[in-house]
């Protein structure tokens, strides 16, 4: 199963440049929804067979990331009544090239972090660096609120890549309640994002503005 | 013994305005008691300066104090003791002439508010005169600061008052962060949290640092120019009796700083003391030119108090000179007389700023040009403000005069010097002591025509009314005070002797100084004047009187006197390069001139032309960088990313 | 013991969500507060307080901050319910059962020696907190929490990337992933060095973050200007404090793994950027309780600053934990208080609170000198130690700039405050808001703890103090 | 005390406190002579003197004890002075900082006078005033750069051993011809003499002394007259003093030196007042700031 890694950490960053490039929102969860279930065959590669942690984990993975939040965002997009991403702070064409460049970067940096024995030549701490980075990009150059809570999902798959590797650190029920947290978080970012677009007939978030010096 | 006394006192005087807080707002009961009270504590206080001046403990009270780098170190020697001594004197005073000046019937919404703070001032400063560790010094300190900041801002509803607390405010800050500095280095050197300083050389850059951080945190507290910025304002705008403790006792905390940080260092370098002398130089003459230039009577006493704050620190430069040269006499008149004038300069400040009390009490204003006159309707406090004014120039037979005689006594026997050239660097001292003084007599010969002679310029000086009792009582004890110094100086040189020794002097100042020839001048002065006057008297009794001829005018009317202001102008005219005065001047045309009016005035030039617009340049500078909050979220992640990658990337 | 100190609040909180009575449900607040304190006073006398095998525990650094959290929620907690009850045209039904939620969150952050376990706490809170912050329910309390929310779930997201990365050091060094806090610390001379530096960094950056550390503090002003007075409290007092908790533990393993001139100087570094910026955003600040947000900046700059600054300066930075924590409590329910008075935030409005609201109006001044460290107030002996250490442990230069810092915080925040306080206060009065025991007296506590402690530190909080300092330098 | 020096004490006082309206005669007799003028003669003053003692007096209505004040202050400070200073090295009074009661005394008269002068609420006289104050602050430097040049010579600051001849370094000699010559400049100045002031003017607007005394009259007047002339004596005393100060202890050839230094003092101002117009007042102030510098230069010479 080890083998299967590296194929689905290739697939993960494309679905990086996909969440860059494209403007469609719908597109943009679905792209997110991808992302889940990648994940969730990534555990399952990494733990190297079924154990019952790895298909607990995987199982959660898939129904919260795949299933649970990308509806609560497709609810959240049909109350807002909007289908794109029109003129983000950084162009569609330029925020790809800076996904790439950053991709590259995390290469880079990342082979100044050694290795363990049994990761070596792995893409997974690149990979995950550059979903972060992706994640990061998408949550600072985009105007939809929708938008940015992609991208913060896209930073913590990132960070769940990392968690990968990890297998002893992180017992299950401390899996769990990350995933846990996350599931809160992203529902609580939608009732926020229903008042928002209540309260400014928008979800565009740079005209949360009315706080400043 | 005298710690306990002391220490009594100070807890006594702390809790004098707490009764006051319980008994009903309208009755008398609780000024009178918050008045009784704070002059036990003050009788205590004196008492305890006293028993030190007699026989200072060698050791004084030390007790564990359970805050990190503190413990409850109190010890009164002769320095304190000068100190303690004036502190509770003048508050005590003050505390009584409060009676009659602020009553509560009259100030219903301040004043417990006033009482409150002002016990605690008084309690504060006389904690941190007796405190041997820096952490309780400074625990005074800013409580002293504070409760200032507090009755300085009693009247808080009216503007100008607010601006000057907040300034008042900031310097103090600003000086307390530099003891902070002070005393985490002195730790840093000698491992000791109190004022010893052995083992810190001198001229080291520990040494240098601290003497600096000492001038600049203590400097701005005593009003050294030009660190005096806050101190007209604060002292005008405080209640009359709090500017009398303000100005008469808690700039000396100040000096006490510097006397106390200074009396650590054996060896100090030339350059200490004769900074000290240049900057108490600067500091007098432009303080009493400032001074001047003033319309308003407080702001006018205020400036005065820059001025002497100037004598004093010649005196103490004078007295670490003579230590950098090993010149004991030296330190000896330099030390009597900056410590002898912190006494007088007390004393008498503190009897004008009562008697320009009683002024705004009897006429309810303070500018000059309003005043007239007064001699007459208020004779009482008008002697006794003369006697102040003659006090302040330091004219025989007062006070002023013998602490001012120790410290030119110093300045020659600097410029005697038979060893090396340093001498000639102190030569401008003596030159500008006495041109300060001639300037003081300038501007209390204004001061006092300007408010008590002829005849009066508005409805308000016609209508002026004596002070009662209990204002004239506290300026009788000064005056009475004044003249004792300066009849029988002799009287002090103990507690002199004894403040000297806390820097190491043994030698009595009798042998210096020429006491008892000083008494016989000024018996002799006022025998002669006694003579000329009863000759005088005995011509002229019985004689007609008339309108002033005023060379043959005819309908003289008030408003032709000499105002204070042109008095001054020629003066001001002389100091323009350092006093900036601003003039509307009209320009008259023509044969048949329109109706016009001259105005001059002389705000402070340090801070209207230095302090404030630096402070709005850096306010602009500041807010030009809030562009990076404009409320953008995006932007704000940025942020988060930026600093993330460049903590990865460095290092 | 141990395990009560997180299961008690939640108890009370599904009590307060199954409680009908929107009138009675904010006493659960001072029930819970009370019991949750007499647990810590009971825990924090004894020796050994564990649980779960050793994933809980309250070990030195976390008596310190769980004795800070519950004083400070209890004096909170007596405050609500008076509050409360002026706010009944909003339903407290998930105000109060949220606040209980965040009590458990942070008693657990602080007792937990798992660092992911620890993690989840965190991100727990604040999630607990937005509800909090949405209290208000306008458009301008709407963008405070989407902007805390964002900010905080990333940097939060931060974190738990570096605790990974730390595992991962422990991993590459062959020690197998361990995320007990014991474990790290005792191996972390072993760990691997570049997934330890980077791991620090993103910790710092993520806690960072979450305590509001210059430049990742921008979500800090809109929360703190938005929240009702008792939610600023437990933000700037009590979480903070938690973050600042996690951000000790993981410069504790760094410096045991040998990263500590590194994190020393990236702490000086920050902990000066912040009481700068602090400083910059203080100058002629007219939204006080933006201005009190930027004070909780500086309060964190000075917190790392004394920690970067190390021997005397831990010390100093633990006691300005405690003294920070409770005098913010002074500020932000006293300036909760005025903001009830006068119905604006702005200094332009706002005036003479002295004399309308003159409890309030008093402690908030005297709040604002002890927060800026003037004796008899408990906040000057720690920044005064801080001073100390800087000046007498070589970082002379640090000390002066630290001092300067303080100048302009002091010089920003003075004129804020003074404008607030003095002065006659205008005609117009929305509620016809006074001072009342309910509103006073929990203030009124705090700021007698605020000056016992700056006169008479007892030797059981001192104790508390320097064991936690000395184990944060590993000397316990 | 012995009897000697009691009759000497005696003597100093009567020859200074009889003297100084002579002084006035000969400056007047000078200036008439060089007028081409017979003059008044010498002895003029007294009668003026004993004429105004012997007037009545008009008090204006605005005026208080202050007004009365002004006189009295005038004669007994110049009379105190006077027995400071030494003659033929003793003085009846005399302590180390004598010097500067010396020049302090003489302010106090100074702050008596001009508060007089504002008591009458006249615009001249508060004019006059200012002036005064104005004029001798900038003189009391220059007297007491001249006093350091003595104190550092002398190693003192009592005006007896100021005046006394001590074995003073011959290149002490250009600092006292400063010293001497800034110090008669003072003297103009503080006795409101030409080129400072012209005592004979009759135009109130350019005075400076006369312009303070106008609403005293009869006796009162007589006590300013007699306490100016006094404070003339004493300064003209002070520079015959260190000029002429090496003459030694014999009482009779000291108080005789005094005496012609005097005289010739009282000339040199006739001379002068003949000679000179009076400043424009604007220039008043340049003319005792170079004073000043004379003698502040006298000290920078000692400094070699």
């Amino acid at each position: 199963m080890q083998v299967a890694v590296d194929p689905l950490l290739v697939v993960l960053l494309l679905v990086n440049f996909f969440l860059l490039g494209t403007s469609r929102l719908r597109a943009l969860i679905s792209g997110s929804a991808s992302q889940g279930a990648l994940l969730a065959l990534l555990v399952l590669s990494v733990h190297g067979g079924i154990t019952l942690q790895a298909a607990l984990i995987a199982l959660a993975t898939i129904a919260l990331k795949t299933i649970v939040i990308p509806a609560m965002l497709t609810r959240a997009l049909r109350d807002a009544a909007i289908h794109r991403e029109i003129e983000p702070v950084i162009g569609f064409v330029p925020s790809l090239l800076l996904g790439g460049l950053g991709t590259g970067l995390s290469l880079v940096f990342a082979r100044t972090l050694p290795l363990a024995p049994e990761h070596a030549g792995s893409l997974l701490v690149p990979a995950s660096l550059a979903t972060a980075f992706t994640g990061f990009l998408l949550l600072a150059t985009r105007r939809k609120a929708i938008t940015q809570v992609v991208g913060y999902l896209a930073l913590e798959n990132g960070v769940f890549v990392m968690g990968l590797t990890l297998v002893e650190a992180m017992p299950l029920f401390v899996e769990i309640g990350v995933l846990l947290d996350l599931v809160v978080a992203i529902f609580v970012m939608g009732i926020i994002i229903e008042h928002i677009s209540r309260e400014f007939s928008s979800i565009d978030t740079t005209r949360l503005s009315s706080l400043k010096e | 013994m005298s710690e306990a006394l002391a220490l009594a006192a100070c807890a006594l005087a702390a809790l004098s305005g707490m009764p006051g807080l319980f008994l009903p707002r309208e009755g008398r009961a609780g000024e009178r008691l918050a008045c009784a009270l704070i002059a036990t504590a003050d009788a205590a206080g004196v008492t305890a300066a006293v028993l030190a001046f007699a026989s200072p403990s060698p050791r004084g009270i030390s007790l564990p104090w359970a805050v990190p780098g503190g413990a409850l170190e109190v010890r009164v020697d002769g320095l304190s003791a000068m100190f303690l001594a004036q502190i509770f004197f003048i508050s005590a005073l003050g505390a009584v002439y409060g009676l009659g000046y602020w009553r509560q019937v009259e100030h219903p919404h301040n004043g417990r508010k006033l009482r409150l703070f002002y016990g605690l001032l008084t309690a504060a400063m006389g904690l941190l005169v007796v405190a041997r560790n820096a952490v309780l010094f400074l625990a005074g300190w800013e409580v002293m600061a504070l409760a200032a900041f507090l009755t300085i801002t009693t009247e808080d509803e009216k503007p100008a008052v607010r601006e000057v607390g907040y300034l008042y405010l900031v310097a103090t800050r600003l000086g307390t962060l530099c003891l902070f500095a002070l005393f985490a280095l002195l730790y840093g050197a000698t491992g000791r949290f109190d004022f010893d300083t052995r083992g810190v050389e001198a001229g080291g850059p520990v040494g240098t640092a601290i003497f600096l951080l000492a001038l600049a945190g203590f400097g701005i507290k005593a009003g050294l120019m030009p660190l005096h910025v806050w101190l007209p304002g604060a002292h005008g705008s405080a209640p009359t009796h709090v500017s009398a403790l303000m100005s008469g006792v808690l700039i000396k905390m100040g000096i006490y700083g510097l006397a106390r940080t200074a009396a650590g260092f054996a060896h100090p370098p030339l350059w200490w003391g004769g900074t000290l002398l240049s900057l108490g130089a600067v500091s007098a003459v432009l303080g009493v030119a400032f001074a001047i230039g003033q319309h308003d009577l407080k702001r006018l006493l205020a400036y005065h108090s820059v001025e002497n704050i100037g004598i004093i620190c010649m005196g103490l430069g004078l007295a670490l000179l003579g230590r950098a040269v090993g010149h004991p006499e030296l330190v000896l008149l330099g030390l009597a007389g900056a410590l002898l004038h912190v006494w007088n300069h007390g004393l008498f400040k503190a009897l004008l700023f009562l008697g320009a009390g009683s002024v705004i009490h009897g006429t309810g204003t303070r500018e000059l040009d309003r005043l007239g006159g007064l001699l007459k309707r208020m004779p009482a406090t008008a002697l006794l403000f003369l006697v102040g004014a003659v006090a302040i120039c330091g004219l025989p037979p007062l006070n002023g005069f013998v602490s001012e005689l120790f410290v030119y006594l110093g300045l020659f026997q600097a410029v005697a010097a038979r060893e090396g050239r340093w001498w000639i660097a102190t030569a401008f001292a003596a030159p500008a002591l006495a041109l300060v003084g001639a300037l003081a007599l300038a501007c209390f010969v204004k001061a006092f025509g300007a408010v008590f002679l002829g005849e009066p310029r508005s409805q308000d000086a016609l209508r002026a009314h004596e002070a009662p009792r209990t204002m004239l009582g506290p300026m009788i004890a000064l005056a009475a005070s004044c003249a004792c110094i300066g009849l029988a100086p002799a009287m002090v040189a103990p507690a002199l002797d004894s403040a000297a020794a806390s820097w190491g002097v043994r030698t009595p100042l009798a042998s210096a100084v020429p006491l008892e020839k000083i008494t016989l001048a000024a018996v002799l002065l006022l025998a002669a004047l006694a003579l000329a006057a009863a000759a005088l008297a005995s011509r002229v009794r019985g004689s007609s009187a008339a309108p002033t001829w005023d060379c043959g005018y005819a309908a003289p009317s008030a408003r032709m006197q000499y105002s204070s202001s042109s008095f001054a102008q020629m003066l001001v005219g002389l100091f323009a390069f350092a006093l900036r005065p601003r003039e509307h001047a009209p320009r008259l045309a023509g044969p048949f001139p329109a109706r016009a009016a001259y105005h001059g005035e002389v705000p402070d030039a340090i801070l209207d032309r230095l302090v404030l617009p630096s402070l709005r340049a850096a306010g602009r500078a500041f807010e030009a960088l809030r562009f990076i909050e404009r409320g953008n979220v995006q932007a704000y992640l940025g942020y988060i990313l930026l600093t993330l990658v460049l903590l990865l990337v460095w290092k | 013991m141990a395990l009560a100190l997180v299961l008690v609040p939640l108890a009370f909180a599904a009590a307060a969500a199954a409680m009908p009575s929107q009138k009675w449900r904010p006493w659960l607040l001072p029930a819970c507060g009370t019991v949750h304190l007499a647990l810590t006073i009971l825990a924090l006398g004894r020796p050994d307080v564990a649980a779960i095998g050793g994933w809980l525990k309250l070990d030195d650094l976390g008596r310190l901050v769980l004795a800070v959290v519950s004083v400070l929620f209890f004096a909170c907690s007596l405050y609500a319910p008076s509050y409360l009850a002026l706010r009944t045209e909003r339903s407290n039904r998930v105000f109060v059962p949220c606040l209980l939620v965040f009590l458990a969150m942070t008693s657990l952050i602080v007792e937990s020696q798992h660092l992911g376990l620890m993690w989840v706490a965190i991100e727990a809170t604040t999630l607990a907190c937005a509800p909090l912050l949405h209290f208000n329910h306008h458009a301008r309390s709407i963008e405070a929490t989407w902007k805390y929310l964002l900010i905080g779930s990333v940097g939060v997201a931060l974190a738990l990337l570096g605790t990974f990365f730390l595992a991962y050091a422990a991993l590459r060094a062959g020690l197998g992933s361990s995320l007990f806090f014991a474990d790290l610390v005792r191996e972390a001379p072993r760990l691997s060095r570049p997934w330890l530096h980077a791991a620090f960094v993103l910790l710092f950056v993520g806690y960072g973050t979450k305590m509001g550390l210059a430049p990742m503090h921008t979500w800090k002003p809109d929360a703190y200007g938005e929240a009702p007075g008792i939610v600023g409290t437990l933000l700037a007092g009590a979480l903070t404090s938690c973050a600042f908790l996690a951000l000790l533990r993981f410069f504790q393993i760094a410096a045991a793994g040998g990263e500590a001139e590194f994190a020393r100087q990236l702490m000086i570094g920050i902990g000066l950027f912040s009481m700068a910026v602090a400083g910059v955003f203080m100058a002629r600040q007219r939204d006080y309780k933006r201005m009190l947000a930027y004070s909780s900046v500086e309060h964190m700059g000075i917190l790392v600053l004394g920690i970067g600054i190390g021997g005397l300066g831990v010390f100093g930075s633990l006691l300005h934990l405690v003294n920070n924590a409770v005098t913010k409590g002074v500020m932000f329910l006293s300036a909760g208080n005025i903001h009830r008075a006068y119905g604006s935030k702005s200094t332009e409005d706002v005036r003479g609170a002295l004399r309308r609201l003159p409890f309030s109006g008093a402690l908030f001044l005297a709040g604002f000198f002890a927060v800026t460290g003037s004796p008899p107030f408990a906040p000057f002996l720690s920044e005064f130690t801080i001073v100390r250490a800087a000046m007498t442990q070589g970082h002379a230069v640090v000390g002066a700039l630290f001092l300067l810092m303080l100048a302009i915080v002091f010089i920003g925040m003075g004129g804020a405050v003074l404008a607030v306080v003095q002065g006659e206060p205008p005609e117009h009065e929305p509620e016809g808001f006074r001072d009342r025991l309910g509103t006073v007296a929990p203030i009124a506590l705090l700021m007698a703890i605020v000056v016992l402690l700056g006169v008479y530190v007892p030797p059981s909080v001192g104790a508390l103090v320097s064991n936690a300092a000395a184990f944060v330098e590993g000397r316990r | 005390m012995t009897l000697r020096t009691l009759l000497l004490d005696l003597a100093h006082l009567s020859v200074f406190l009889l003297l100084p309206p002579l002084l006035l005669g000969v400056i007047n007799k000078t200036k008439a002579a060089f007028a081409g003028r017979v003059g008044p003669p010498c002895l003029q003053p007294y009668y003026d003197l004993i004429k105004l003692w012997r007037k009545g007096s008009v008090f204006s209505t605005s005026t208080s004890w202050v007004f009365k004040a002004g006189p009295v202050a005038g004669v007994a400070t110049a009379a105190l002075a006077a027995l400071l200073l030494p003659v033929a090295g003793h003085a009846p009074l005399s302590f180390e900082g004598d010097a500067i009661l010396f020049a302090y005394l003489f302010a106090l008269g100074r702050f008596f006078t001009v508060a007089a002068a504002l008591d009458t609420g006249s615009a001249f006289e508060g004019m006059g005033g200012a002036r005064e104050v104005t004029f001798s602050s900038l003189a009391e430097p220059a007297l007491f750069f001249g006093l350091l040049v003595l104190g550092r010579l002398s190693r003192s600051l009592s005006l007896g051993a100021m005046l006394a001849g001590g074995n003073w370094p011959p290149r002490a000699a250009a600092s006292l011809v400063l010293v001497v010559a800034a110090l008669f400049i003072v003297l103009l100045a503080e006795n409101s003499r030409v080129p400072f002031d012209d005592p004979n003017t009759h135009l109130e607007l350019t005075m400076i002394h006369e312009v303070m005394v106008l609403d005293h009259g009869g006796p009162a007047l007589g006590a300013v007259l007699y306490g100016a002339s006094l404070k003339l004596f004493v300064l003209a005393a002070l520079i015959v003093g260190i000029a002429l100060r090496h003459l030694g202890a014999n009482p009779w050839i000291a108080w005789g030196a005094l005496l012609s230094g005097l005289f010739a003092v009282a000339v040199g101002i006739g001379v002068v007042e003949s000679v000179m117009a009076r400043l424009r007042l604007m220039h008043v102030p340049s003319l005792l700031v170079a004073a000043c510098m004379l003698s502040a230069f006298g000290i920078v010479l000692l400094a070699r």
